[in-house]
């Protein structure tokens, strides 16, 4: 199986699959687990395969996460999921006030192996109760370490990491990326808390998670057809941050562009600006910024959203803009998608 | 026996209802695969009853509060149909300006007081809602709508504690279809609890009914929210009833397995609308040419919507920003 | 007849651990106001009975979770006296390093799993430790300690409809001390509920007991556990007791006005200890010898727990950020 | 009662009352507001005055959120209460799926006037649960508006603009101000949203909020003996922020320092770093900082605080640093307060 070609969502069902064979005291639960949809297709077979330890729940997210959380202090290794990360905020409580503190209010004598997964996404009338993306919450509360992977073979790997994981740990998935195909590389793995440069390049850098990765990847292509040479770093970990490759990154190109699936106010991208503008401020050559989500809730209406979300050619003016001044409109015209600019575009296997 | 019995007006309100959800959900699900409304859709074909005996019931400074499966109660509250359609369609007249979709509606002019999303979320409102009456001497009442999956979540079970404590004129309605998605009750509730006994035991008065069986639905509807309005007290009533098609979406989706044939061929023959048609029929209060009148007139007002929202406009772009804050 | 007539350890058991509740609170509500024990601090003076009587019907393996008042289940559980002192102290040596102070305690060693200070907190996560034995096949029980102010958060129903419906081993133990901080029951709950009535509906097995009248205790305790062990699934206890200071703190506070001498008084009448020691006197299975001899050695540790807590050093400011991530 | 000499909390009080004298729309609810000690005196008087309107609560945050929304929907103007921040986790369903987005998303034919006030605080054993300052995550939320007040004055009149507010308002009181003395002025006061310039300067920017305004005013004072001109901002409201009095100042000193009593990671110190580099990149003459709380869960004992919070000698020290480089560490050492870390110093009349 080594070398297979698999979508993301695919690739979380076999890192779950493996994880729950090899370690039997992993537990996966959620509204939906052994359902026929199965979580988007992540949770397949999991209950034929591990009867005793997959399980469906009554809807109560609170509770469940405290479960979870006791499980885990006795010994288990719980894999929670939501469908919505919406639907979590019913747990703060249990997340911040127990999971993320158990281990050091209790000076190191218990942790906290918990997994949770929460889906994200954008777009085709989720509307402002579905589609949020709130890991800025998550990522500034000390104790917990978060994840957003981009593509199938890092999901793999940084679940499987997640589940061994000693810590609570938010898994978040983009639903624009359960779709996306990739080869699963078996052996080892950057860890949680690396970021990845996926590309090199001198004149800029690019910071981008989950999602915004791929429309980075198309921006940076296109740009390199206008001599404009992006380094593009995947942060995949929002929390704890690997400050060492963005800094070492941006020392060289002097100039930082943040993309952010989230509101803009208070954004892991605003903090990762921050930090840059303290830590690096010598080496910037021109104002750094930023790319996140208006500070709106998503409205659900196909016409509201039409200029809503910003994409590959945005990111590529945007960068234009910073290194070369005038941006002439027809430039990054073939980054346009085509279609619907509520789903995925055509270059991009996704479901909603 | 029955005071719908007398009770002309309210038999046609009863009657309107019905054909009004059944119909224009039907003309959902047959255009939902157009790809023009593009927002989750929860319909409520097969759930009709509990929606259209409290149709009658309601004045229009009494309030209320909904679920993702909002349709039918908004309609049964007097929401406009073609803003309802319009808002599924995500057009600028849509009841929330295609803000919210279908799992967000609202209608102030009628006293439907939103619908949301988020399991649970709205029953404290609705309480609160009840509270503000209570303390401003409203004549009114508040109606909450609640599923059986969403009397697991802790926020139900505090709320009804307020609302018993306070005394509140709060009408808990539960349509108990058996499901939460594609969850059966017993994946999720102790075997043999009857959700209405445990809310009695929480401090709420409550009782049971079939909820395809219209007029038993009318009957204690009518008891319960006198009670209510004469000041005793919240109430809670249990409604049996099921889901036709699939949790969200307009397909059915038996052959996904999670449910029987046969429950749900035994739930289709106790389908709310002939069941009532006829017990109009034995009691001889309308003929079936009323019926067809009738729904020609709703035929009539469906087609209007779906016109209406096709012909609408979008949204202005530009008005994305508006209504962050007040 | 109840069976600890015929256990003389755990009649021995019961006595220490009720002294030792009682004289280690009374020596920190002594202490307290010299201003070294720096953490907002919940006693359990005139509660003694329920941890006391549960202390040997619980054998290590068990595991158990508590509230912010909490000192009383780490004992009867058989958590470390000195620990916990020192904990209170804010010291290295304290049960969570100073890190948790008086609200958070733990002692893994003897299965206390860990006491926290949100209201309702710890509830779920005792109901998952009981999930985690029942996966594991594992021959303890879970015990969640709770009052009757923490039963009004939601996080309670949700959990206990999960244990329910799994049939989990898992005792709550409800202390209903008729306040939630100065809020009595009736600013809370509706008039005339029984709380045990109400989680029997929500589908939990459920009692009720005198929890000032230790024997009684330890005979209810027994017979639930017993059935717990067996398989039988979730128990819930509800025991009327009575907080004799003030809610957080080593004062009276019955001047404050929001209960009343009488009430304070009809309870203290009740209290537990004298009430054990007059039972055990009337069977004639210890003497007031044994008392003070009994009592002499906890007054020993109680100074020894204090001399512990006040001679061991702080933490070291260095390790502040030891523990974030394992 | 103009010009009267009140504490914080009397303010607090005094505004409640006048609210609700004025506008029977008011109610006020939540644990102990009827209590003996009427939540640091805040509530006094108000359940003898308007019984109707005032309530204590069952144990039940998220409900009681629900409640209030639902009230405010209907007519009212709810005033719910919290003795601290970290039970009001129970709750972020309410807050953010309901409150925060009820006017958008439905189209602004309703609103939600509710004030949520929030007890923070920082030492004296409170620990983990007892003393989170999580504005940040407020403010991460469209939707919602963020009050953080300094003093008797500014608390007075905020909490009033805040109750006629039709949008839910999030009022954080520091209890350690609640003792803090000050003149009550009648008559207008600048509004939410605006940030007050409380001293000019030259050399350096310093934006402060809540109990840190109280440390910085004591800072800017030994700096200026030390011929350091700080221009000290207090935020007041964290959200909607006040861009135009930050970058007008900026771009004068041409220096920023935030101070912030949440954790430094994702702060809205770090938000407020992010947006003057962005915007104001070619002012600064160096690089911008601030001073948080560590990523570090609050530990209870008092050995382990000792070094915990930073007060005026750290902000002086760190701000002579930023201008001067080398600090002589006896420079400052008059700010140190006398007594104990974890209460408030002598020069301050606080309660814990
Ligand atoms: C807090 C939360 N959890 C989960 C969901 C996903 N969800 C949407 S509808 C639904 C089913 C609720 O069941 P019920 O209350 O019985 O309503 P029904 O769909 O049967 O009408 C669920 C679980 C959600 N929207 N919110
Ligand atoms: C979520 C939450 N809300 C409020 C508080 C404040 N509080 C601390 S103890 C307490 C009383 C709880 O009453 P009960 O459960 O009966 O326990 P008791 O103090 O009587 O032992 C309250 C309300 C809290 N700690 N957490
Ligand atoms: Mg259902
Ligand atoms: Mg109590």
């Amino acid at each position: 199986m080594s070398c297979k070609e698999l979508t993301m969502a695919q690739a979380v069902n076999v890192a779950l699959t493996e994880s729950m064979e090899m370690d039997e005291s992993v537990i996966c639960y959620g509204l939906g687990v052994d359902d026929p949809l199965r979580i988007f297709g992540t949770t397949a077979n999991l209950s034929e395969n591990f009867p005793q330890r997959v399980f469906d729940m009554p809807t109560c997210e609170n509770a469940m996460t405290g479960v979870g959380i006791g499980a885990a202090l006795n010994g288990l290794k719980p894999v929670m999921v939501h469908q919505r990360l919406d639907f979590f905020l019913l747990a703060m409580d249990q997340l911040v006030n127990a999971a993320a503190k158990w281990h050091y209010m209790f000076n190191g004598q218990s942790n906290v192996p918990i997994v949770i997964r929460l889906m994200i996404g954008r777009g085709w009338g989720q509307g402002p109760t579905h589609s949020q993306n709130l890991h800025a919450w998550f990522a500034h509360i000390p104790g917990l370490k978060v994840v957003m992977p981009t593509n199938p073979n890092d999901a793999y790997h940084m679940l499987k990491q997640a589940i061994q994981d000693p810590n609570p740990v938010i898994f978040i998935e983009h639903r624009w990326l359960h779709g996306q195909v990739g080869l699963i590389e078996k052996g080892s793995h950057s860890s949680i808390g690396k970021a990845k440069l996926l590309k090199k390049g001198d004149d800029i850098t690019i910071i981008a998670m989950s999602y915004l990765t791929v429309e980075a990847i198309r921006a940076s292509e296109a740009l390199s057809k206008n001599s404009v040479n992006v380094e593009l770093i995947d942060l995949m970990t929002v929390k704890p941050i690997d400050w060492e490759t963005i800094y070492e990154s941006v020392e060289k190109t002097g100039r930082l562009l943040v993309l952010d699936t989230g509101a803009e106010t208070g954004s892991v991208a605003g903090e990762i600006v921050a930090k840059v503008s303290e830590k690096c401020f010598a080496h910037l050559k021109a104002a750094p910024s930023r790319l996140a989500m208006p500070d709106i809730p998503e409205p659900t209406s196909y016409g509201l959203t039409k200029q809503f979300y910003f994409g590959a050619k945005e990111i590529a003016e945007k960068v234009h803009g910073m290194l070369l001044e005038n941006v002439d409109s027809s430039l990054y015209r073939e980054l346009d998608t085509e279609g619907h600019h509520d789903i995925p575009g055509s270059h991009f296997k996704g479901p909603f | 026996m029955t005071q719908l019995l007398n009770n002309e007006a309210h038999q046609l309100k009863v009657l309107k209802t019905l054909y009004l959800i059944r119909d224009l959900e039907e003309e959902i699900a047959k255009r939902y695969p157009e790809g023009k409304m593009r927002c989750p859709t929860h319909l409520s074909i097969g759930q009709e009853g509990v929606p259209s005996a409290l149709a009658p019931l309601l004045f229009s400074y009494d309030l209320a509060v909904s679920t993702h499966r909002a349709h039918a109660h908004y309609l049964a509250k007097g929401g406009c149909p073609k803003a309802m359609i319009a808002e599924i369609y995500g057009k600028a007249t849509g009841c929330s300006g295609g803000r919210g979709g279908s799992m967000h509606l609202i209608d102030e002019s009628v006293g439907f007081k939103g619908s949301t999303a988020i399991v649970g979320n709205t029953i404290p409102i609705g309480v609160g809602l009840a509270l503000s009456q209570q303390i401003k001497s409203e004549q009114g009442i508040s109606v909450v709508f609640v599923g059986d999956g969403a009397l697991e979540e802790g926020v139900f079970y505090e709320s009804a504690n307020f609302a018993a404590l306070k005394k509140l004129p709060v009408l808990f309605v539960c349509e108990n279809n058996l499901y939460s998605v594609y969850s059966p009750l017993k994946n999720r509730q102790p075997e043999g609890r009857k959700l209405y006994k445990m809310v009695e035991a929480i401090g709420i008065k409550s009782t049971h009914a079939d909820g395809n069986n219209v007029v038993e639905c009318y009957e204690i509807l009518q008891e319960k929210i006198n009670l209510i309005r004469a000041g005793s007290g919240p109430q809670f009533i249990e409604f049996d009833t099921y889901r036709w098609r699939e949790h969200c979406g307009p397909n059915y989706d038996n052959d996904l397995g999670y449910r029987t044939a046969q429950e749900f061929d035994n739930w289709k023959v106790r389908e709310p609308i002939a069941r009532y048609e006829n017990w109009l029929l034995e009691n001889t209060l309308f003929t079936q040419n009323h019926f067809s009148q009738i729904r020609g007139q709703v035929t009539g007002l469906v087609q209007e919507s779906f016109e209406f929202a096709e012909s609408s406009p979008f949204p202005d772009v530009s008005t994305v920003n508006d209504y962050i804050y007040r």
